[in-house]
């Protein structure tokens, strides 16, 4: 019992710790760093006064990858924002709905995108809007909301129309008190759970259509440009591929291990499930 | 003859508080011993103990054997207890709706039980499933049909009880721990529980009994212990430590027969009203459940709802009380017609209030009960959360529960009390009709006496109206003017509560009537049918 | 790197694995309507061409031994080799004036050779004796030859239309074929210029990564088109040769010169001034390149010897600028990532063109459509050409009606000094002319060529006889002369 | 619950039919044509239009589109703008590669999802846990090209255990099992983690359950206990990610397909969005789009069977 919270609180510790650099480069990078990183080393050299050597235009991989997160994370972290802001008010206002035709009609168009190939999207949005981060964050955004919104719904829809928030009714409790108070807070820890795996996802889909061709400027600083251009490059100048590679890792293990961090008690080992381990 | 549970010295601990303080305890072979006590008194945490189990934060000494095999030592439960259970012993919980899996059919259940326990049934299907329909049948419900392929949301309340039961006797156990099984029975099922209880033992089986009932236990214990704060303070035959047959006719107590505001005034103003009320389960006006009911409640007046199990008492309550979406007919209040509860207006929602019948599942794990029973009083009384939150407290204690209690979350309340802090839930509204929801199942005597002695109060000062659901025919008795019986989802029978119950004109009151009397040994177990199961189509969606 | 190319014996059989860039269901057996090198490198193995083009871009003969035009370089005799098609046939001229008028079929929009080969006056040419055939033309062209030897000329037998079944006179005999994967083909032994060595061929499909991996697990034994970073992992691989041929085509910028600011050749002129060839070299070719002077086809019959190096003169740029109000001002850079070390470049040009004052605004572009895009997109786009003869560079890029003029270069003065020059029968006095054309363009055009990339091939060490060879040249993907140890 | 199941085959072709006409605009919002991309480099302007007039492409959008239509009505898919091919040449060609590639992950998927899901699940916090957790979690985080690449870099280049690619195995990739070892890897690695996180979170629900605590205090045995009565609530999340993995094995094969060089439907799929090869692109997005209807569908009943209650919720 006694370990139960202590360990959430190394998790939730672990989580901070690893999502401190990628963080603090994305955040002060920018700030630290010039808007056009001069190319002035040979490409792919090591050493040579750049701490990671260089990446193929013969710019410095260290202050690329300072400069390059903002992007990464941001179009991830914002794409996830809005898809699960987006998905969250859809989910939870048709779980919260009573009529059924409000629900088909706020849940069933969103189910129609569901089937769609995100690659299919991301393609479109690469090619005829290319290297604009915006349109990359909203395709990936549009994309994730039906999921998010489903997923949610279901959730929600348990919680709504449990007994609790009967008896919430029932006390005159306002709609928006039930669906923020009971429900809401029924819905976080999913809904945390999921953005934290799905800010992982999201950045590599970003990633993968750089992999194949399409999307951001290919001489762009973002991370998942960045892997993409130098991968060829992995065995001749590691660091390039590996540094932002790295961040990346430490971003989503962390994302994700806060996300846990915010997993209600119960759930927890230490919480209920003690009684099943005696 | 060699006991088959002894228990020596058991103590239970949860942080600085002491739930049991070395109780003492032996079950002989082949008898019901009852486990008696007020609700908290630690029945329950007793009982886990048989299993070598305690809840979450609770610690276990004592010795505690079950059949010659040792679940509980000093240090605590042993290795071998889980061998035990199921096998030797097997525990009825008190909240099954709780604990039946949502989505395993209930065939297949209580088909594995058997193969786990049985010697004879772990090769032969064939056998497993005859034990299983026995357990079926011995708990009470049909083995007919399509039953075995229901899950368990499609049963009702006092159903799912004996769903919960029939999992328990399908392991076939030695000893078998029934946690107040009598929740929600109608008196015929009662009656015919009883008789099977009695059964079992005659088959060798030990039965410990954990319940309020008296009656019940009256009826089937030979051997009884009274538990009061942890501590047994009475042991021995039942006659002797449950001597008092409680008398036919209620005393004028406190809480006593219908102290009728201002002479006979009542009945002039109805204050809850529903007429030709239909309802049904699925979308689509599929499954119907209640038949063009008519039923009413007049101001300061009591009318009380009785049927059997399933019989669609729940779903009419939660029409009136408009949680329940999928109805037809009109229900009106002082002649206000009411719509659905989220088209109520707060007056409107305040004027009619609902208790709960599976009332755990009602509360918020993640706030303290006392902090939820507050909030009626904060939306619908307007008063500030600080004043809230005093006259829950307040409210609470009248009916027996102590201000600690109610600042811990729902899980580590007992049963008893949560009920009451539902009742003291609904009672900050102060609301015109209050629907009662079986809402005595888990008290003792002395906290039903709280509970109706509060109601009464209530009738008589604020003339709220009550309409009370519950099985128990005695206390209907003695809380109701009116009264309306409930058979398949139809009214079989209404009028004034003491004229339906001394000339019953309905089969349907008839058959319960007669089980009713379940302390006097004369009453025969075997005589009522089982309660039909409706609805045996398989539900579409 | 290529000294132990051919040094020993050739041995007989084997299954050569050729993995080259593939191009899916694009993928063509029809060699008439060959696009990609994966398209020529597969029919080159099963046909052959008339003439072909040596190291220095000039024609040699294949199936037709020798040839000589006439005086006014309309009328052209070509003598044909008794080569034996894979059905037993031998060439003859109807098989070449069949092949000419499949080419030049109207209705055939995706035959290339189509617009070059367009004034071959079919009705006037014939055949002459058993093994010659005479072609006319409606104009005089001295360059015929080399056309022949162009994309999408292979001589197919009288009558062929069916794709699916090709039959040629190539080393190769054809066996089957899955576009955007695998093409089989095995030994003709009697081919006319001797059997290859081989038993079979296998041309793969395989992206860049594929390509590696393929080669450096020996999995294939001849990867086409590698990248210098390839080169450089692979430099002490013991299993992996790079063959690099240098002077491999062109790598520049294009300006369009039919609008603001550089329909003025002095802003023109400043762009050739201000740019660091020497770095682009190094950072977009990563050293494996020669720096170029403005002109195409360096190393090729016909480039202008003896003209200076330009160099980087950054002061002398900004003068030019601003004499030309350029200075300060953006212009807009085209770029995609069609090739390799575009946007590199790109980027590289904009912050060589900011220190002489220059702003450029880079837009990316869709990489499938560039270069259609780029003939009507963009003030400055990226360019590339392969290798091919200069006067044909000439006639398709910087012609007022060329397919793909993508500097809008359009004089119809140069038009016609080129036109004569082609026509000029003597080769002193043509080379002459050229050379003229080639100075005016490098002075006053809008081409900025900065580089001569080396062509990266890799072979596994067990594949012998691999020559360095330009792309589409005689011996580029040449299979019959190679041999596995 | 079979009423259920009709309505919701009835909504997927609503669903499906929706789907093309988003495709199929999507795909005319890209810029540049099928004749464009085919001449890019080669010819001028004037032999595109010759060639667009020739694919039909000059012709309205409405128009291609009720052509379209009214032939895959009638079971023709079309043919290919780039190749002259029938479409469904194309599909057959690639789809048997991917389709084999994805159900051997899946059949691999599942059991290690559920078995890893349920282990850590049970021993959540524990070192167990700890260990797999972060391992699956480290591997769901690292690019899958980089994790292909690093596979083939060490395992076929440097151990030259496995061969590096498909290249050439076209004919006989069915004999071959070895080259399915690092495509298969790199897409278990990719999707075992969220599907694993999201039984482990099941199971640990499932756990404190009250059903599961009344089946213990039954004496079911453990092993028993967590297959019949943990598993089918533990699986509910689960069932819906894995609808969800659909997709993402696809973003996976995508990339696998390209590393590998496995000529399979992703590859096919790029190339036709490269080529602006319209029919292909509508056939081979439309299969896609059933398949992962067809998941979802399966997950939605087999979902509404692990919890039957949700049938009365709406
Ligand atoms: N974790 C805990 N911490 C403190 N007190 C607890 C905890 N769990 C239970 N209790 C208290 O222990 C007492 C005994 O509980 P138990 O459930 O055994 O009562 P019971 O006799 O079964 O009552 P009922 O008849 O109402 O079911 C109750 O007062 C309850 O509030
Ligand atoms: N969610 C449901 N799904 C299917 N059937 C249901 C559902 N809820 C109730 N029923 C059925 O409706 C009928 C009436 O149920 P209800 O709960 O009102 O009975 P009740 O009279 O309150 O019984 P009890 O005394 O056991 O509480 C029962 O037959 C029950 O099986
Ligand atoms: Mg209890
Ligand atoms: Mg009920």
């Amino acid at each position: 019992m006694k370990q139960g919270p202590a360990r959430r609180r190394r998790r939730t510790a672990g989580g901070a710790l690893l999502l401190a650099p990628p963080g603090t480069a994305a955040l002060v990078g920018p700030f630290v760093t010039p808007a056009d990183i001069p190319s002035d080393g040979m490409p792919y050299a090591r050493g040579d006064g750049h701490p990671l050597g260089t990446d193929a235009l013969g710019r410095d991989v260290l202050t690329l990858v300072l400069r390059g997160g903002a992007s990464a994370l941001g179009v991830a972290c914002a794409a996830v924002a809005l898809a699960v802001a987006v998905g969250a008010v859809l989910g939870l206002a048709a779980a919260a709905s009573h009529r059924r035709w409000l629900d088909d009609l706020l849940m069933r168009p969103v189910e129609l995108l569901l089937p769609l190939p995100s690659f299919l999207v991301i393609s479109v949005v690469g090619v005829g809007w290319r290297g604009q981060p915006v349109a990359v964050a909203l395709a990936v955004a549009a994309l994730n909301v039906p999921a998010v919104a489903r997923l949610l719904r279901a959730t929600a829809l348990d919680a709504a129309s449990g007994p609790v928030a009967e008896a919430m009714r029932l006390q005159g409790e306002s709609p928006t008190r039930i669906l923020f108070g009971h429900v809401g807070r029924a819905v976080l820890p999913v809904a945390a759970a999921d953005a934290g795996t799905r800010v992982g996802a999201t950045v590599f889909t970003v990633a993968a259509a750089n992999f194949l061709g399409l999307g951001l400027d290919p001489t762009s600083p973002d991370w998942g440009v960045l892997i993409a251009a130098s991968r060829e490059a992995l065995f001749v100048q590691p660091w390039a591929v590996c540094a932002p590679t790295l961040l990346l890792v430490m971003f989503t293990v962390g994302a994700n291990l806060l996300a846990d961090g915010l997993m209600p008690r119960g759930a927890e080992p230490g919480g209920r499930a003690a009684a099943w381990n005696q | 003859m060699e006991p088959v549970i002894e228990v020596r010295g058991l103590t239970a601990r949860a942080g600085t508080a002491t739930l049991l303080d070395g109780i003492d305890l032996t079950v002989a072979p082949g008898e019901v011993t009852a486990l008696v006590g007020p609700s908290g008194s630690g029945k329950t945490t007793a009982a886990l103990a048989l299993l070598g189990e305690a809840a979450p934060g609770v610690r276990l000494t004592g010795t505690v054997s079950v059949a010659g095999t040792q679940v509980v030592s000093a240090q605590g439960p042993t290795g071998s207890a889980p061998a035990a259970r199921g096998r030797l012993v097997a525990y009825m919980p008190q909240h099954p709706a709780h604990a039946l899996h949502p989505a395993r059919r209930i065939g297949p259940v209580l088909t594995e039980l058997a193969r786990l326990h049985r010697p004879d049934s772990a090769r032969s299907r064939s056998a497993a499933a005859a034990h299983a329909a026995v357990a079926l049948r011995t708990a009470g419900l049909p083995d007919g049909g399509t039953i075995r392929r229901r899950f368990p949301h499609q049963f009702s309340g006092g159903q799912r009880q004996r769903v919960a039961l029939a999992q328990v006797l399908a392991c076939g156990p030695r000893v078998v721990v029934l946690d107040e099984p009598s929740t929600g029975l109608d008196t015929v099922a009662r009656m015919r529980l009883a008789g099977e209880l009695t059964r079992l033992v005659d088959g060798g089986i030990t039965v410990l009994l954990l319940s309020h009932d008296l009656d019940l236990v009256r009826a089937v214990a030979a051997r009884t212990v009274l538990l009061a704060r942890g501590r047994v303070v009475a042991t021995g035959p039942t006659e002797d430590v449950l001597p008092a047959e409680p008398p036919p006719a209620p005393p004028a107590s406190a809480s006593g027969p219908l102290p009728s505001p201002e002479g006979d005034s009542r009945g002039e103003v109805t204050a809850l009203q529903a007429h030709g009320l239909s309802a049904w389960i699925r979308p689509g006006h599929r499954g119907e459940v209640l038949h063009d009911v008519t039923v009413g409640v007049r101001e300061g007046g009591c009318t009380a709802i009785v049927g059997p199990s399933g019989s669609g008492k729940t779903v009419l309550a939660r029409c009136l009380a408009g949680l329940h979406e999928r109805h037809r007919g009109r229900i009106s209040l002082f002649g206000e017609s009411l719509p659905v509860l989220r088209h109520r207006t707060p007056r409107q929602i305040r004027g009619v209030q609902y208790v709960w019948q599976e009332v755990r599942n009602s509360f918020d794990e993640r706030r303290t009960v006392v902090e939820q029973v507050a909030r009626t009083a904060v939306r619908l009384r307007r008063l500030s959360p600080e004043a809230a939150e005093r006259r829950a407290t307040e409210v609470c204690e009248r009916l027996g529960l102590a201000p600690g209690d109610t600042r811990r979350h729902a899980a580590s309340l007992s049963g008893g009390e949560l009920q009451r802090a539902a009742l003291a839930r609904a009672l900050l509204a102060e609301p015109d009709v209050l629907i009662c929801d079986e809402i005595t199942t888990a008290l003792d005597a002395a906290s039903t006496e709280l509970v109706t002695a509060e109601l009464a109060r209530l009738r008589r000062e604020s003339h709220t109206a009550v309409l009370w659901i519950g099985h128990d025919l005695e206390l209907v008795e003695r809380l109701a003017d009116d009264l309306v019986v409930l058979d398949e989802g139809t009214v079989v029978e209404s009028g004034g509560c003491h004229s339906v119950l001394s000339s019953p004109g309905s089969e349907t009151t008839r058959l319960l009537l007669r089980s009713r009397h379940l302390g006097t040994r004369s009453a025969s177990p075997s005589a009522p049918a089982p309660p039909d199961v409706r609805g045996e189509e398989e539900p579409c969606p | 790197s290529s000294a132990d190319a051919g040094s020993s014996t050739p041995k007989k059989g084997g299954t050569l694995r050729a993995a080259f860039p593939g191009a899916g269901v694009k993928e063509t057996m029809d060699p008439h309507a060959q696009q990609q090198f994966i398209d020529i490198a597969r029919h080159k193995a099963v046909f052959d061409k008339l003439v072909d083009l040596d190291a220095t871009l000039r024609p040699v003969p294949r199936l037709a031994r020798s040839w000589s035009g006439d005086d006014s370089s309309r009328v052209w005799r070509f003598e044909l080799h008794r080569a034996r098609f894979h059905d037993g046939h031998v060439l003859d001229a109807d098989d070449v004036l069949y092949s000419l008028s499949r080419i030049l079929d109207p209705k055939a929009a995706d035959h290339l050779a189509r617009k070059s080969l367009s004034h071959v006056d079919l009705a006037n040419s014939r055949a002459v004796g058993k093994h010659g055939v005479k072609i006319a033309l409606t104009r005089p062209n001295a360059e015929f030859p080399a056309l022949l030897a162009m994309t999408g000329t292979a001589i197919v037998r009288n009558g062929w239309d069916d794709p699916r079944h090709p039959v040629g006179t190539g080393p190769f005999r054809f066996h089957s074929f899955a576009p955007g994967r695998s093409f089989v083909a095995r030994r003709f032994d009697d081919h006319w210029n001797g059997a290859p060595h081989l038993d079979e061929v296998r041309i793969l499909s395989a992206e860049t990564e594929a390509r590696a991996a393929a080669l450096q697990s020996g999995e294939a034994h001849y990867a086409h088109e590698m990248t210098p970073t390839f080169a450089r992992m692979v430099a002490h691989d013991s299993r992996v040769r790079v063959v690099a041929t240098p002077l491999s085509g062109a790598q520049g910028f294009a300006l369009k010169t039919d609008r603001p600011p550089f329909d003025d050749p002095d802003a023109a002129m400043a762009v050739k001034l201000l740019i660091d060839r020497k770095r682009l070299v190094d950072v977009v070719c990563a050293g494996r390149a020669e720096i170029g002077n403005d002109l195409y086809g360096k190393g090729y019959t016909y480039y202008p010897d003896g003209l200076e190096q330009r160099e980087r003169d950054v002061a002398e740029a900004r003068r030019l600028l601003r004499r030309t109000g350029v200075l300060n001002t953006t212009v807009s850079f085209y770029t995609s990532t069609a090739a390799d070390g575009f946007p590199q470049a790109a980027h590289l040009f904009r912050e060589q063109a900011g220190e002489a004052g220059l702003r450029v605004k880079i837009v990316n572009g869709p990489p499938e459509t560039y270069f259609t895009d780029v003939l009507t997109k963009g003030t400055v786009t990226n360019h590339r050409c392969g290798a091919m003869p200069i006067p044909t560079y000439l006639s398709e890029r910087l012609l007022t009606d060329s397919p793909q003029n993508a500097t809008a270069w359009e004089h119809r003065d140069f038009d016609d000094a080129f036109t004569a020059a082609r026509a000029t029968a003597d080769v002193r006095k043509r080379t002459e002319r050229y050379r003229s054309v080639q100075t005016t363009l490098r002075d006053r055009g809008g081409l900025v060529l900065w580089a001569h990339p080396e062509w990266l091939n890799a072979v596994s060490r067990t594949l012998r006889g691999v020559k360095e060879a330009p792309p589409n040249t005689v011996d580029w993907a040449r299979f019959d002369t190679v041999w596995l140890d | 619950m079979a009423r259920y199941a009709l309505r919701r085959c009835g909504w997927t072709v609503v669903q499906l039919a929706v789907l093309s006409v988003v495709v199929f605009l999507l795909t005319n919002l890209l810029p540049g044509d099928a004749a464009t991309v085919d001449f890019n480099e080669q010819a001028g302007l004037d032999q595109v239009a010759q060639l667009r007039e020739q694919m039909g492409l000059d012709r309205p959008l409405s128009e291609r589109f009720v052509d379209w239509t009214g032939s895959l009505l009638t079971g023709d898919l079309g043919t290919s703008l780039v190749g002259g091919e029938p479409v469904s040449e194309v599909l057959s060609r690639s789809v048997g590669v991917t389709a084999a590639l994805a159900a051997i992950t899946l059949l691999l998927l599942v059991p290690l999802a559920v078995v890893l899901g349920l282990l850590t699940g049970l021993r959540a916090g524990g070192r167990t846990d700890r260990v797999v957790s972060a391992v699956t979690l480290t591997l769901a985080s690292v690019p899958d090209f980089v994790l292909a690449l690093l596979l083939v870099g060490v395992v076929s280049l440097r151990l030259g255990w496995l061969p590096a690619t498909w290249v050439g195995a076209d004919d006989q990739w069915w004999q071959r099992p070895e080259l399915f070892v690092l495509p298969v890897t790199v897409l278990l690695a990719r999707t075992v983690g969220g599907l694993s996180r999201q039984i482990r979170a099941g199971t640990i629900a499932s756990l404190n359950a009250g059903y599961t605590v009344q089946a213990r205090r039954l004496g079911v045995p453990p092993a028993r206990l967590v297959l019949r009565h943990v598993l089918p609530g533990a699986a509910v999340p689960g069932v819906q990610e894995l609808a969800r993995a659909g997709d993402q094995l696809l973003g996976g094969v995508l990339v696998t397909e390209a590393v590998f060089a496995i000529p399979g439907t992703a590859t096919a799929l790029v190339e036709a969005v490269r080529n602006r090869d319209v029919p292909t692109v509508q056939a081979l997005t439309l299969a896609l789009a059933a398949v992962a209807c067809l998941l979802n569908l399966v997950a939605d009943l087999v979902g509404r069977r692990l919890a039957p209650r949700t049938e009365v919720l709406r």
